[in-house]
């Protein structure tokens, strides 16, 4: 262990608040379980606590809403384009690899970042480079490749970045 | 639907024997662990099958046979130790004896070294 | 179960189907690697998501009690599916897998590649 | 009533030799002497009473069942085998303390010896079956150690493992008989036995019987063709075969023919086999004698010769013939041991047996030369010595019988020749020591022994006189006390005076003498016709046999255990076959009454996914990968099978065994060829595979299908109505885990924490190389831990661990269980492993899974034993209902306890399995001696 | 309840607990507190079984319905006469082997003692369990242990040879579950009294797939037991793993009789109708034929720990000639021969074990090598040792086979079992001798350099070897004891009577 | 209707899966059969919700979640034993 951490009843906010929800989720929402949820909410992250490393604090949450909200709203829309694709013939497609510069590289915004990427359908983030400045990403079908880069930054790595303010 | 049930057990078993008849211990892994999948429906199936109505005490008043599925979790469980163990061994094997034939030795190092001296 | 509710979930559970029907129809006919990967994070989000929200409405008429447990399996399946689309675009590009020549910037693959298996030059 | 003791003092004297064996070697052969010296005056006292005809007997239980029993008779027989196995016992005694060299290990040649004498004894004062077999055997035994007593010799060693083994075989076939006559006779006491002639000989076993006794008898007599061992227990020190191979161990076959000569004896069978042997082996014996060089050889021959010729008397069917026989058996025990420590003292004295050596001893050991004369004319059979005596009365007895019919003069010429060679071989014993030039080559000077080494002869020879020239006198009582013992009636008429006037038997003996003079004056033409046949050396041929017997049998085991575990495999899978088939064929359907469930699509696709997976994973078993994909596939369809057909918790649970499965065959993997090497199979194997896995693959599916069809009448009504009431949870699945059934789980988690000792034993020895590039030849990628999935794993843990929470608390209930969660505990930790690796969990979790495995079987353990408190049985559970403010009712359950003991154990076992596996590569790993 | 009440369910428990005591930090790296604590347990396992022993002795059958569930719902541990012996001794064994072993064996690898606990666990859960399932759940148990222990010490042979036995084993209990699928698919219980009880009951068609389940069984324990065709792993398997576990083996194969004995000489013997003594066909030729190639074998053997594997396999045959003879004679017979072979082939491989150890690269193979350090104290129990294993008085060996021989009073059979026995016996002895002379009697030159065995070795022999004589000494008492097992065993128990016992 | 729902949208699956096995079985690479199986994956969960759905009953949830859980550890350890051969490392 690098160093003797000192103990916190709440190690993991956040998580304690998920995990609670979740445990209610999963009983719906009884008393005992209300107890029973907050005692698992408050010793997992004890157990856990160790095995995290420094966690990233969102900076607002209407806008961490904000931002799954339009990625769900993508995520349909790009389907409807995918099906299109995929019920017409393969010589239409234009499948391309791009590579989109990166301006964040902390590990939890990038990660929720590529993962955005990949969960609309269209594009899967393949890889990224050793220094973190760039994605790259493959393409289904693509029409015009700095459009997308610059739409991809825009409505995904921009509000990250604001989120966690790196 | 029996018959299909049964069709697919008698074919799993089939197969996996026929993979533990092979000289190859990580290819004897994974018919044995064919084999088990096979034991565990055949086992599970000796109380006869029902749909839609499991175990769980309810207002039903059907329910499944619930001791073959018992058994049927222990002998997953024993399974699984022993599907370790032996996949270990295996890895043990290659390491003593240089290769992963179960008898130790390749059978056509064998034969090679018999035309040789 | 009031009709509207059951035509939702009707929907909801065809629509959900179709959706990954489409998915798997696409990791069937498409033409190489890296485009058929684009079908698997198709079935993981829409489809199932569907599918579990029908589940979800039809199971809280039924027992008679807000019932929000599906909504756990799509947020396990959005976090995890695009991961896994990561990890299997790594192998496929670690494999060289061939690509369909209409592929564009496809040095760039290779200049990916090169990122994790520098020795390879 | 002394007797009774008799075979228990040299018993407490085996021991006697080792105690006092650092003492001097006099004050050892003294102790040593001192218990059976003992026992012989024991017999003396009851000597009278058995004189008189008395039969004592006295039997005390020892193993019912068997119908063994401690039991010991004193009749005339056993009085007059027992004075002579310890009269002579004590001579050889006396005598071995000058014989053995003080390299010798004297206790435990003494201890050897007396072991041997209580065997002697047991056998013929035995009054059970059983018994006698007991010490028969124990006379096999001591024999064979006192043969092979000077192991480093490797003569010495090949003739007693011979001895052995030919009495050895004899012992088991006279077990044989033994146990087939006391089943006939239905008693193993000899007071039974013994008087159930008629019986026996009627019952349909008396062949079988005779034919077992007699093996049992001629092996130990040596009799022919069992007799080519004797020469070779030659190898033993003199003292031995002085007392083993004159007097007692040879004698003891004699002895068993005397003892149920009364139950075996007087039928045709029993003259035609018994006489007939004896014969021949007197002349075999008798010729062969001649030619012997060594002196022991010689005197070896001549014992089995006079062996033939009491085994021939006894097969005669006349009762005179077989008092003959028992006064032949003194007689030549006297002399022939005499004769055994003369040659002892010559080749002792001399450095030498060999009689073409030995030449001219009467100027250099005149007294011991005047001795061994005196006894080998008793073995000629020259008048006024013992040995003539009893010859006499086989001539005369060999006249006496007319079985043979018309060719029945053939005995007593054949016994006249025999007679002559015995006279040769004499003659040649006496000429050719002590006479006939002087000694060539000898290592030293011969001289007399020291003075007690001779005393033993003297006594022999004394005796030898004395019963040749007063019969009656000395012999005569116990002679005659012992055929009565033997026939056990009344006697017939004899006559034991020297002289009967002229007549046929003594003119055969004159022929004799003359003829054996004459013999012996033609030696050399004799020797030359003798030299034109091959020399059979008994021992090489023996050997050879038994080599050739040790080749035979390596060329079978060879053949049978070819060391192809595929070869086993086919067998143990042929034989189930085998077994489970026939039963099969006479059903005339499968079908039972059941109505089948209607099929539908979703599980066509199912069962189709099933057999292609199963194929896919057979015919690309050679690409192990895809061959692992192919299997999940499978087992993924076999989970949601177990969901459909109504079983949830089984669908849990193969789902996450598989998965687990998966991970560990994949961490395996990577040491194993990607590629199963192309097996040089021969094709004929193949199909056998294929035609035996697809046999039982039918037959399994069609029980499978009549066991679904056939309705069943099952003990599981009984949890279904209980498994509320009763343990206290809705999943009764989960309760007959826990609960009715909790002992299978507690031995299920006990072969879990087993099998994860085991593995970490396994691995901790191993040493494999790393790959350092796939099978295709690609390096591998330099990414050890991508970002992404280490972001996410670490994310999803704390969710991982509450879901498994989730299926820990709801298991008793609905599906989901220790088992369960604990595995799925596990995965979170593997996936974390997989994602950030094994530096930095060991960075962070600091526990040796093998203690929660330990933890966790000690906590289940302890709730079984818990119940014990409330003083129920192990595992007996324990529910109730408790109910809080606000919070409301809820059930507390130890079921749950042992649940968490299960939970435990599974984390610590799949953890110390699939991590030690994973940090097989790391410097984490297991070294030796880590434990 | 009473402590005293509980005793049926200690040979099972005390293993346990002791092993996962042993597995606990404090002791998991102290070998020396793990030995005095193994010594001890066994030391308690003694005398524990002896006290069952005797208490089934006097009050007649025992029952422990575990769960406090009754028969046939719950598990029940049924603790007869024959159950309790085997018990006792795999008692002895157990200690012998773990007094045997803490000479420094059991250092040569990780959790030697915890390992041997589970086995001994393993074992006696095997012979008191009165459930099919349990059985196998147990069979699993002393079969993992086994395979752990077979390799403990390391070295290419152990490993082959484990590869070997695990692997068929593997198949073996695949067809286990087969089989109890089949039973309870027909039966519709798994308790053994209850299943012998409908058994009689079975209409037809289900007779006949009855029938193929419980011949499927005969598969598996004799695979367990080696008897022939199966026996192949076993002398490779016995003769190559380290000395004391090889002992402990030698009560493995008696497993797989007793439940033969249990399955098809009493759930399937003569009360069974239809089914009554549906394996005797089967057993007679295979008790034979293991019995002449397992002496075949035993003339072929080169080395001391092969032959003794070999002479396993002999008196596994002879064994089964006790169950396919099927009266009560014989099955006294059998139990007696069972305790002696045990015993004696157990402390074969121990001494075989301290002969290797003096006898530097020459094993225990029969070739010259120089004498060995202790050669005479080694001869002198060898020579009792090779007595005893030839059937030969006066050690216990001779009782055995003379009861044996007896309790074959049909003419056929006999014509069968008395050339094989006695020439087995035969073959036996001239292996023997020919062993012994080449160990101890052909050597060259003195060994200075060898280990000389521990004392704690020689006690765990001697304590083996000195139950020989004790058997024939008291050879009364234990007859009668086997003729009780012997009766109880054919007798069987009703369902009705097991729960009347339980109450 | 929703029944008919229910087995319209199974009959999908259903056709799903078939897809995904052939996908299995032709390859051509081990990743594109890592995609499939992967797929399988989740079309299974949605056979299951639909099985639950069916039957009317929750019980199947359970089964649905641990897919969806397990499915990303068998199909990161596939990939990464494809990219690193050493999963645990
Ligand atoms: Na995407
Ligand atoms: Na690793």
């Amino acid at each position: 262990m690098d160093k003797v951490r000192n103990f916190s009843w709440f190690p993991m906010p956040y998580h304690s608040i998920l995990l609670w929800l979740v445990w209610q989720i999963l009983h719906d929402f009884s008393n005992g379980h209300m107890v029973l949820g907050a005692v698992f909410a408050i010793v997992i992250p004890w157990i856990v606590a160790p095995l995290s490393e420094k966690r990233l604090v969102a900076k607002s949450h209407i806008k961490v809403l904000m931002y799954t909200f339009r990625l769900l709203v993508d995520i349909v829309v790009s389907n409807y384009d995918v099906a299109k694709r995929v019920l017409q013939s393969n010589r239409s497609l234009k499948p391309a690899f791009i590579a989109v510069p990166l301006d964040i590289n902390a590990p939890v915004p990038l990660t929720i970042f590529a993962s955005s990427v990949s969960l609309t359908p269209g594009t899967v983030s393949v890889e990224l480079s050793d220094d973190k400045k760039w994605l790259y990403v493959h393409v289904l079908h693509l029409e015009d490749e700095q459009e997308l880069i610059n739409l991809i930054k825009h409505r995904y790595e921009a509000p990250l970045k604001e989120i966690f303010g790196c | 639907m029996e018959l299909v049930y049964a069709i697919c057990v008698g074919f799993m078993t089939a197969c996996g024997i026929f993979l533990m008849l092979r000289g190859h211990t990580f290819t004897l892994v994974i018919g044995l662990t064919l084999l088990s999948y096979a034991v565990n429906l055949f086992l599970f199936a000796s109380g006869g099958l029902t749909i839609g109505a499991p175990a769980v005490l309810s207002s039903n008043e059907n329910y499944a046979d619930p001791l073959p599925q018992a058994l049927v979790l222990t002998a997953i469980v024993i399974g699984f130790a022993m599907t370790a163990f032996a996949v270990i061994l295996a890895m043990r094997g290659r390491s003593d004896l240089g290769n992963d034939h179960v008898d130790g030795t390749e059978p056509f190092d064998r034969l090679a070294a018999e035309e040789k001296s | 179960m009031t009709v509207l509710i059951e035509v939702v979930v009707s929907v909801l559970l065809v629509f959900g189907s179709v959706v990954m029907l489409i998915g798997s129809i696409g990791l069937a006919k498409f033409p190489d690697y890296f485009t058929r990967l684009h079908a698997p994070t198709k079935a993981s989000t829409l489809g199932v998501a569907c599918i579990l929200t029908a589940s979800m409405i039809f199971f809280s008429i039924e027992l008679g009690h807000l019932n929000l447990k599906e909504t756990l399996i799509s947020m396990f399946l959005l976090i995890t599916a695009p991961v896994a689309a990561h990890m299997l675009a790594k192998a496929g590009l670690h494999y060289k897998v061939k690509m369909t020549d209409s592929t564009e910037n496809q040095h760039l693959a290779k200049k990916a590649y090169l990122h994790k298996n520098p020795d390879d030059a | 009533m002394y007797y009774f003791w008799v075979p228990f003092l040299p018993m407490l004297g085996i021991i006697v030799p080792l105690l006092t064996d650092r003492l001097s070697r006099s004050a050892c052969a003294l102790a040593t002497a001192l218990l059976p010296a003992l026992a012989l005056c024991l017999i003396f006292l009851d000597l009278p009473a058995v004189f008189a005809g008395q039969v004592f007997s006295q039997s005390y239980e020892w193993i019912p069942q068997l119908g063994l029993s401690l039991s010991f008779r004193l009749d005339g027989l056993s009085a007059l085998f027992s004075l002579l196995i310890l009269g002579i016992g004590l001579l050889v005694i006396l005598y071995a303390r000058y014989y053995l060299s003080e390299k010798d290990n004297m206790g435990r040649f003494y201890c050897y010896l007396i072991m041997f004498m209580t065997a002697m004894l047991g056998i013929v004062m035995s009054n059970n079956m059983l018994q006698l077999w007991f010490y028969w055997e124990l006379t096999s035994i001591s024999s064979f150690l006192l043969i092979g007593f000077w192991s480093h010799n490797s003569d010495a060693r090949k003739g007693a493992r011979m001895a052995l083994t030919i009495t050895g075989a004899g012992g088991l076939a006279l077990l044989a008989g033994i146990i087939l006559l006391g089943q006939v006779v239905g008693s193993y006491e000899l007071d039974v036995v013994l008087n159930s002639g008629g019986l026996v000989k009627q019952s349909p076993y008396y062949l079988a019987i005779l034919g077992l006794f007699l093996i049992g008898a001629f092996t130990k007599s040596a009799q022919f063709p069992f007799h080519f061992w004797l020469p070779h227990a030659m190898a033993a020190p003199t003292p031995v075969s002085a007392y083993l191979h004159s007097a007692t161990m040879v004698k003891a076959g004699i002895f068993l023919l005397a003892r149920f000569y009364p139950v075996l004896a007087g039928t045709e069978e029993w003259f035609v086999v018994v006489s007939l042997t004896g014969l021949f082996t007197l002349l075999l014996g008798a010729y062969t004698a001649l030619f012997k060089h060594d002196l022991k050889g010689l005197l070896a021959y001549s014992t089995i010769s006079h062996l033939g010729l009491i085994v021939l008397l006894l097969g005669l069917n006349t009762e005179l013939a077989a008092i003959a026989a028992i006064f032949h058996v003194m007689n030549h025990a006297i002399f022939k041991a005499s004769l055994f420590m003369a040659a002892g003292i010559i080749d002792h004295e001399s450095g030498s047996r060999d009689m073409r050596k030995l030449n001219g001893l009467w100027k250099y050991m005149p007294i011991t030369a005047t001795l061994a004369m005196v006894a080998s004319a008793s073995m000629a059979g020259v008048p006024l010595l013992n040995g003539f005596l009893s010859k006499e009365m086989f001539f005369g007895e060999t006249l006496d019988q007319s079985i043979l019919g018309s060719m029945s003069w053939l005995i007593p010429v054949l016994a006249t020749i025999a007679g002559a060679f015995s006279v040769a071989y004499s003659l040649r014993f006496i000429h050719d020591v002590f006479f006939n030039g002087e000694p060539k080559g000898l290592t030293k000077t011969p001289h007399e022994p020291p003075r007690y080494m001779r005393v033993p002869v003297e006594i022999l020879v004394a005796i030898c006189l004395l019963v040749g020239i007063l019969p009656q006198d000395t012999i005569g009582p116990l002679l005659e006390s012992a055929s009565l013992a033997v026939f056990h009636h009344a006697l017939p008429e004899y006559n034991l005076a020297i002289w009967h006037g002229f007549n046929l038997p003594l003119m055969m003996s004159g022929i004799a003498s003359l003829g054996g003079i004459a013999i012996y004056l033609n030696r050399k033409h004799l020797f030359k016709f003798a030299g034109m046949f091959p020399d059979i050396d008994a021992k090489v041929e023996f050997e050879g046999f038994i080599q050739a017997g040790v080749k035979w049998a390596q060329k079978v085991t060879d053949k049978l255990e070819t060391g192809s575990l595929q070869r086993y495999t086919f067998c143990l899978c042929f034989f189930a076959l085998l077994l489970i088939a026939p039963p099969l064929l006479d059903l005339e359907t499968t079908k039972g009454s059941l109505p089948s469930i209607p099929l539908n699509g979703a599980v066509i696709v199912a069962a189709i996914l099933i057999i292609a997976g199963s194929l896919a994973t057979v015919i690309w078993s050679h690409y192990r990968l895809i061959a692992l994909l192919m299997l999940s596939l499978v087992g993924l369809v076999v989970s949601i099978t177990f969901a459909y057909f109504s079983a949830p918790d089984l669908a849990l649970t193969q789902l996450s065994v598989e998965i687990v499965t998966v991970i560990l065959l994949l961490l395996a993997l990577y040491f194993f060829p990607q590629i199963t090497p192309t097996s040089k199979n021969r094709p004929s194997h193949f199909v056998r595979d294929l035609a035996v896995a697809s046999l039982i693959g039918c037959i399994i599916g069609s029980i499978c299908f009549a066991l679904m069809t056939h309705p069943l009448d099952s003990i599981s009504e009984f949890f279904l109505a209980n498994a509320k009431t009763g343990g206290g949870g809705t999943n009764v699945v989960n309760v007959i885990l826990v609960d009715f059934r909790g002992f299978d789980t507690f031995g299920e988690i006990t072969v879990l924490g087993i099998a994860a000792l085991g593995i970490h034993k396994v691995i901790a020895r191993m040493r494999l190389s790393m790959q350092t590039k796939d099978f295709n030849g690609r390096l591998w990628a330099k990414d050890k831990y991508p970002l992404l999935l280490g972001v996410v794993s670490q994310s999803l843990l704390p969710l991982f661990l509450l879901i498994s929470a989730y299926i820990f608390m709801r298991g008793h209930n609905l599906p989901g269980g220790g088992f369960i969660a604990g595995l799925i505990t596990s995965i979170a930790l593997i996936q974390q492993y997989l994602a950030h690796g094994v530096d930095w969990m060991a960075k962070r979790i600091n526990v040796s899974y093998h203690y929660i495995t330990a933890i966790g079987l000690a906590i289940a353990g302890a709730t079984g034993i818990g119940s014990w408190i409330f003083g129920r049985p192990f595992l007996t559970s324990w529910f109730e209902y408790v109910s809080l403010p606000w919070i409301g009712k809820f059930e507390l359950a130890s079921a749950l306890v042992f649940d968490l003991g299960v939970y435990f154990t599974v984390i610590g076992a799949t953890l110390l399995i699939l991590a030690s596996l994973g940090k097989l590569t790391t410097k984490e790993r297991l070294t030796v001696g880590e434990r | 309840m009473s402590l005293f009440d509980h005793l049926v369910i200690f040979p099972v428990l005390i293993p346990f607990f002791i092993a996962v005591i042993l597995l606990f930090p404090s002791l998991n790296n102290a070998i020396n507190k793990q030995r005095v604590l193994a010594i001890a347990a066994n030391v308690l396992m003694v005398v524990v079984a002896f006290v069952l022993l005797f208490k089934v002795k006097q009050q007649g059958i025992q029952v422990y319905a575990l769960g406090d569930w009754s028969a046939p719902f719950g598990i029940v541990l049924v603790a007869d006469a024959f159950s309790v012996l085997m018990v006792c001794l795999s008692a002895i064994l157990g200690l012998a082997v773990t007094l045997y072993a803490s000479a420094g064996e059991d250092k040569t690898g990780a959790f030697f003692h915890p390992l041997i606990m589970f086995q001994l666990m393993g074992i006696n859960g095997a012979f008191l369990t009165g459930d099919v399932f349990n059985l196998f759940v147990f069979f699993e148990v002393l079969l993992i242990a086994s395979y752990s222990l077979m390799i403990h010490g390391g070295g290419k042979q152990k490993t082959q040879a484990n590869i070997h036995y695990v692997f068929l084993n593997l198949i073996g209990s695949s067809l286990f579950l087969f089989a109890l699928g089949t039973l309870y698919g027909t039966l519709g219980t798994l308790n053994f009294a209850d299943m012998a009880d409908r058994i009689p009951l079975l209409s037809d068609n289900e007779l006949l797939i009855t029938k193929s389940g419980a011949l499927l069984l005969l598969a598996v324990f004799g695979l367990k037991a080696a008897m022939l065709p199966l026996h192949f792993w076993l002398p490779k398997a016995y003769s190559s793993t380290s000395t004391s576990v090889a002992a402990l083996f030698a009560i493995m194969t008696k497993v797989g009789i007793y439940s033969i004995w249990r399955v098809h000489g009493v759930m399937f013997g003569d009360q069974a109708g239809e089914l009554a003594n549906i394996a005797l066909p089967w057993l007679w030729p295979i008790a034979l034929l293991t019995i002449a190639v397992g002496a075949i074998s035993v003339l072929a053997s080169q080395s001391l720990r092969v032959l003794c594997s070999n002479l396993v396999i002999v008196s596994v045959g002879t064994l089964l000639v006790t169950i396919s003879v099927n009266t009560v004679q014989a099955t006294s017979a059998g139990i007696y021969y069972l305790i002696h072979s045990t015993i004696a082939c157990a402390a074969m491989f121990l001494l075989a074990g301290l002969i290797q150890q003096q006898r530097g690269k020459a094993e225990d193979r029969f070739v010259v090598a120089r004498a060995m350090p202790q050669a005479g104290i080694l001869g002198f129990i060898f020579a009792l040792l090779a007595i005893a294993l030839i059937g030969m008085p006066p050690l216990s060996g001779f009782v055995g086979k003379a009861l044996i021989l007896q309790s074959v009073t049909n003419a056929s059979q006999a014509m069968w079992v008395f050339p094989l026995i006695l020439g087995a016996g035969l073959i036996a002895l001239i292996a023997l001798s020919r062993a012994g002379t080449s160990l101890f009697w052909r050597t060259n030159g003195e060994n200075t350099t060898a280990l000389k065995g521990h004392p704690i070795q020689y006690l765990a022999i001697g304590l083996l070897v000195v139950l020989l004589p004790l058997m024939v000494i008291f050879g009364g008492p234990v007859s009668d004891y086997a003729q009780l097992a012997a009766e109880q065993l054919k007798a069987g128990l009703t369902l009705q009577q097991l729960n009347e016992v339980a109450q | 209707m929703l029944s008919y729902a229910i087995l319209i949208a199974c009959a999908l699956i259903c056709c799903a899966l078939a897809l995904n096995a052939w996908r299995l079985i032709i390859g051509p690479t081990t990743p594109d059969r890592i995609i499939a199986v992967d797929t399988m994956y989740i079309n299974s969960i949605a056979m299951i919700i639909l099985l639950g759905l069916y039957q009317g009953s929750a019980i199947y949830y359970e089964g649905a979640l641990l897919i969806a859980l397990l499915g990303f550890v068998s199909t990161s350890a596939f990939c990464k034993y494809l990219l690193r051969g050493d999963i645990i490392e």
